[in-house]
């Protein structure tokens, strides 16, 4: 092997550190190294989170009781479409692949880097260009956007908002997801462990290769959509304003086409986190360990045919709707069996509670009420019922934040003695998660109950018959917020001057834990290979780790 | 602990593979049907517009870009899993195509 | 909340399957997890089994979900179908959509700002946009169907009893999206023939401003809305931009016709671009109504 | 003991592997992604194509059938000489593969030139998007002449890259840092061009000769 220069303190030191040629703030945005880039992003979605949650509070605020309280409908607009937008493009589509994919993925294939690494830098730039110009919508123009994350023709075309500025932001992060994705999938073909075939890669790998694939098909879809959008207020070409001919319908099928495969961008990542959560705090090999990575693929798969239920009030033919419905319930149940499956392996496990298995059991949870009220939106009848309501915002949030969200918190909480080689203070992360659980369903659960006493979305001001359960609503919100900046303080000053973290604090068997935490530049001491299947605890105690356990 | 530092060595020894060379010759008849195809293509829907231009041109340039998939972009002479990953992108354009249309043929 | 059309109960027929059924399953899950954590935690149960998989079992709930979605997909689109197949005695009404305000027109061409329906005879509606997509929503009929511009959409409903029933829109149309409400009220037949007659009497201007729309963004008592107040605006110089160019204009007859069928050619500075034409949706004797009228405010 | 070919370091002490099948898979993966690109035009055509079948009959006939199939051939020419100045790398004769990438440039020129030409005479008659005149058409043709204007300009930046591309493997080439035992980027490229090629294929006839 050729050594690099740097090669003997690339596979000792700390990541963290970096090379004596390469210190302090350009040595991170010059890295090319998987983790930095993971770190770095982390830092700015955790910076547009906060942001997009003040939104939501401030939204929730407003809504709290009927008529104007704080501010006014056109600001209320503004506000509900840059909590979509960010919360979205910045944060939860490129949320676990862009940092936790980064950092792990090639730890878990006992790679020394992704498969590109310059491109993978490049990702992050283009990533924060796109926030950039998303952001400046709020400036450039008249009014900041007013259409809603969805863009919808052809009030988006006629909306004097800065509604441009928005579209060509989630165009150019659509480019950062697309080299993302390219990256993931080449690095999971070529870079796996000796002796790791398909199905020996942890969950988690297999949850980033199908969402890595619908990032590479599904995105340029939206992505000719946004452009034309942006043509149509520039040059009034016409394909999607009714009043030149287009099909305003034609956007949404195009706009669907990519935004419901895009959810399971968004939730498949969370799906492989508590898939490779599980097994360690139960001492116990994962339960059906082929039939989650196949349910995973499945639901890529299934997924692209799903997306006319968004659609079924639009005017569709009737045809349309009911084919799409039925698909609908098809991709229910890859999800189901993963629940299922999850379910099992605590059966005759050895389990330890501690944070990172909370929040794993608070995602099975929370995306099981997600997953559940879905159904009411698959089926054809009961979804004209819900469709455009409250019901669907808190659907959204339970898949969305319950599912992707919590699925983050839990990566989190579960890599980061890895990521920064100290441990948090379990305590208060305990708290942070009572809090954060509680306030969740104080928030979203009235929200079920409001669309289905038919209380439409993105509403102003409301009837008086929905005042209780915006009311308890709003107070949800202000205890989940706690929650949740109880979590970041305390993470962060773990992350500072937290104790050391040892390799392997949980007694995991993947490969990211035979490495040190955290782990040097070129990730191992040596190349791991690998002999066994993901989750071999064979003579191993639960808990123990693989020093432990060899010693 | 395992004590190898090999990486990623599963398709490890394929890597040494000389590009196959396709002989000018091939290319060159490929290039020839793609015109004389394209000539096909233009005469019939010059000549009987309608059903029969129609019906030649959806048949033929399938197969012309069929043609420059598998010679021009050395798609025959590659692994099977490139193929396979063409035709997964293809189904799934096809099926979202297929989907939209079933709409708007049954309004 | 009570259903009110003939076709309510279906829904809420799928609505008690698809939430039972799917409560059933969250306890069940839910119960299950908490059991498995009290009784295999470390402490009682150190050794744990190293348990791959279990055909049987897989296959099982693989299965039975199956079936149970499938039978979910028939209900919701037993409910739907007939939520699709207007009757052919149907009494036909169209719906007008314009931010922010609806319109219903009878068969005998008088329309109203509230839809006026018989109990017990089925409507069809004709759902049409004159700007951007709204949604034509009545909660208690279990009815949602969307008013697309340029094209027409339709849907049914037939009340069950006497009553008042609220109208939301429910896409987001712009700043007064949530204030685009309005009601349905459902009227004995006999009833609902004495209120048709005297409707289609009815063109005084405050009437038509409430038809037509225009008092959701035309104040008459001087308040700024979204368009500019008709109180004191006769006679008024208003600055305009016309194709991009500020000039003065006297608001004479003229203009103010000119603005009610082609908004978008001078627009008040000030203002947004937001109003409709309304050349298809207002008669020449309207329109001459609307200005005698908006004279008198002074 | 590493089994990869090279092992290159990046200065920041960083082991960059060469690995060509990988870079491969990323360029067809980056294919897909233009082919589904271009997908999302495609299903539009369909759509429109079906709804407004009189005015894309109509509006197709204002279109030149004799330019369309010249630059078809010139763009399969083009195609031609890229797949052979690929393989006279790989038999290391690297003039030869200059001078086949330059005839490709030349061709991919010659694309862009008659379809300048084409869109002019277009604008000309006040037919090209933004213009007052498109709207004034009978359903429909107003339309395709958009679509019409969207997916062969989305082309023709395409073609402009792809020409940019040439320039910088032409220049490589020359300077020796590519060679045939490092061709890859000559390869990709390649492919790239060949998908340019590819799309036209289709844009043909859906514009110029059944609509």
């Amino acid at each position: 092997m050729t050594e690099s220069p740097a090669g003997s303190w690339g596979r000792t030191g700390s990541y963290l550190d970096g090379p004596s040629s390469r210190t302090g703030l350009m040595g991170w945005l010059t890295t090319t190294d998987h983790k930095r880039i993971a770190l770095m992003y982390l830092a700015a979605m955790g910076v547009f989170f906060l942001v997009g949650m003040t939104i939501g509070l401030l939204i929730r605020l407003e809504l709290m009781q009927p008529g104007e309280q704080f501010y006014g409908a056109k600001t209320y607009n503004t506000f509900f479409t840059l909590h979509g937008v960010i919360m979205i493009f910045l944060f939860i589509v490129p949320g676990i692949p862009a940092v936790f994919g980064n950092f792990i993925l090639p730890l878990q294939l006992g790679a020394e880097d992704v498969a590109f690494p310059k491109l993978n830098l490049l990702s992050w730039y283009v990533y924060m260009a796109g926030a950039a110009i998303a952001l400046t919508s709020l400036y450039a123009g008249d009014s900041p956007p007013d259409t809603g994350w969805t863009f919808y023709a052809p009030y988006s075309i006629n909306s004097g908002g800065s509604v441009s500025w928005a579209v060509l932001g989630a165009f150019v992060l659509g480019f950062s997801s697309i080299l993302t994705g390219m990256n993931f999938i080449v690095t999971i073909h070529r870079l796996r462990a000796k002796g790791m075939g398909f199905f020996r890669m942890p969950l988690f790998c297999w949850g980033l290769y199908a969402t890595s694939w619908i990032q590479v098909i599904a995105t340029p879809v939206v992505g000719i959509t946004l452009v034309l959008v942006v043509m149509e207020r520039l040059l009034g070409i016409g394909l999607f304003d009714p009043s030149l001919g287009g099909d305003p319908i034609l956007y949404q099928h195009l706009f669907w086409i990519y935004s419901h495969p895009v959810v399971y961008v968004m939730i498949l990542p969370a799906m492989g986190v508590i898939s490779d959560i599980l097994p360690p705090f139960c001492g116990r090999t994962i339960f059906g360990y082929r039939a989650i990575a196949i349910s995973s693929m499945a639901i890529a798969v299934v997924g692209y045919g799903v997306w006319g239920h968004h659609m079924f009030t639009v005017g569709m033919s009737d045809t349309a709707r009911w084919v799409f419905s039925l698909l609908t319930f098809l991709v229910a149940i890859p999800t189901g069996v993963k629940i299922f499956n999850w379910t099992a392996t605590l059966y005759r496990a050895s389990i330890e509670l501690r944070v990172p298995l909370l929040y794993a059991l608070g995602f099975i949870f929370l995306f099981s009420i997600g997953g559940l009220t879905g159904l009411v939106n698959g089926a054809l009848s009961t979804d004209i019922h819900v469709h455009d309501t409250a019901f669907i915002v808190g659907h959204f949030h339970y898949t969305m934040f319950g599912g992707a969200g919590i699925g983050l918190f839990a990566a989190l909480h579960f890599w980061f003695p890895k990521m920064f080689g100290r441990m948090y203070n379990e305590k208060i992360a305990t708290w942070a998660w009572g809090l954060i659980m509680v306030g969740f369903n104080t928030l979203y659960f009235p929200m079920l109950v409001l669309g289905i006493m038919g209380m439409p979305r993105r509403y102003h001001d409301y009837l008086p018959q929905f005042q209780v359960p915006h009311f308890i609503s709003t107070v949800g919100s202000w205890i989940l917020a706690t929650g949740i900046i109880l979590m970041i303080v305390n993470l962060i000053r773990s992350a500072r001057k937290g104790r050391k973290a040892p390799n392997n604090p949980w007694g995991a068997t993947t490969l990211e834990w035979t490495t040190t935490s955290p782990p040097p530049l070129l990730n191992f001491a040596t190349l791991p290979e690998v002999k066994t299947g993901p989750y071999d605890f064979s003579g191993r105690k639960p808990g123990q780790s693989h020093e432990e356990g060899a010693s | 602990m395992e004590s190898t530092t090999t990486l990623s060595a599963e398709y490890a020894h394929e890597d040494h593979e000389e590009s196959h060379v396709v002989p000018d010759r091939t290319q060159f008849n490929v290039y020839v049907i793609l015109i004389l195809l394209t000539a096909a293509t233009v005469f019939a829907s010059v000549k009987f517009p309608g059903p029969i231009g129609i019906g030649t041109a959806l048949v033929v340039t399938p197969v012309k870009g069929t043609l420059i998939a598998m010679f021009f972009m050395h798609l025959k002479y590659e692994k099977p899993v490139f193929v396979i990953m063409f035709l997964v992108a293809l189904a799934i354009l096809a099926l979202v195509m297929g989907l939209t249309i079933l709409d708007y043929l049954h309004r | 909340m009570n259903g009110a059309s003939t076709y309510s109960g279906l829904v809420d027929n799928a609505f008690w399957f698809i939430l039972g059924s799917s409560l059933i399953m969250l306890v069940g899950i839910t119960l299950t997890l908490i059991y498995f954590l009290v009784k295999y935690r470390r402490s009682k149960n150190p050794n744990p089994a190293q348990i791959e998989d279990n055909r049987k079992l897989e296959l099982l709930w693989t299965v039975l979900p199956t079936i149970l979605v499938m039978v979910m997909f028939y209900y919701g689109w037993a409910g739907f179908k007939v939520m699709r197949d207007t009757p052919d005695d149907a009494m036909e009404i169209i719906v007008n959509a314009r931010m922010w305000s609806w319109s219903f027109q009878y068969p005998d061409g008088s329309q109203s700002a509230e839809l006026y329906v018989p109990t017990g005879q089925p409507i069809s509606l004709k759902l049409r946009s004159a700007d951007v997509i709204h949604s034509f929503f009545v909660p208690e009929f279990r009815l949602k169907e969307d008013c697309m511009p340029g094209r027409e959409n339709h849907a049914w409903f037939e009340t069950t009893r006497d009553g008042t029933f609220d109208i939301f829109c429910a896409e987001y149309c712009g700043d007064l999206h949530s204030q685009m409400l309005s009601k349905v009220v459902s009227l004995p037949p006999a009833e609902f023939d004495r209120w048709l007659v005297d409707n289609a009497s009815n063109i005084s201007p405050e009437f038509l401003l409430q038809v037509k729309g225009c008092n959701a963004c035309h104040s008459v008592d001087g308040r700024k809305g979204i368009g500019p107040t008709y109180k004191g605006l006769f006679g008024k110089t208003e600055t305009v931009v016309t194709d991009g160019e500020v000039r003065q204009v006297v608001v004479d007859e003229a203009y103010i016709r000119h603005s009610i069928l082609e908004p978008q050619a001078d627009i008040v500075q000030g203002f947004d671009p937001v109003m409709p034409p309304m050349k298809d949706q207002i008669s020449p004797e309207e329109i001459d109504i609307l200005i005698e009228y908006i004279k008198l405010l002074k | 003991m590493n089994t990869h070919a090279d092992t290159m370091n990046d200065g920041g002490g960083h082991v960059m592997h060469k690995d060509p099948e990988g870079a491969k898979t990323g360029m067809w993966l980056f294919l897909f992604t233009e082919i589904l690109l271009f997908g999302g035009l495609f299903i539009i055509y369909a759509i429109y194509r079906g709804m407004y079948t009189e005015g894309f009959h109509h509006a197709a006939g204002e279109l030149n059938i004799l330019l369309g199939v010249t630059n078809t051939v010139v763009l399969l020419t083009s195609s031609l000489t890229m797949v052979l100045g690929v393989s006279a790398l790989q038999r290391r004769k690297r003039g030869l593969a200059q001078l086949y990438l330059a005839a490709t440039l030349l061709l991919a020129g010659t694309f862009l030139l008659i379809k300048f030409f084409e869109w002019g005479a277009k604008r000309s008659h006040g037919i090209f998007p933004g213009m007052e005149h498109l709207h004034d058409l009978p359903p429909g043709e107003g339309v395709f002449f958009n679509l019409y204007f969207m997916m062969t300009g989305l082309h023709g930046i395409h073609v402009i890259i792809g020409m940019i591309v040439m320039t910088v493997v032409y220049n490589r080439i020359q300077s020796g840092s590519i060679t045939h035992e490092n061709q890859g980027i000559l390869e990709y490229s390649g492919l790239y061009w060949h998908l340019v090629d590819l799309i036209w294929i289709f844009l043909l006839p859906l514009f110029y000769l059944t609509a």
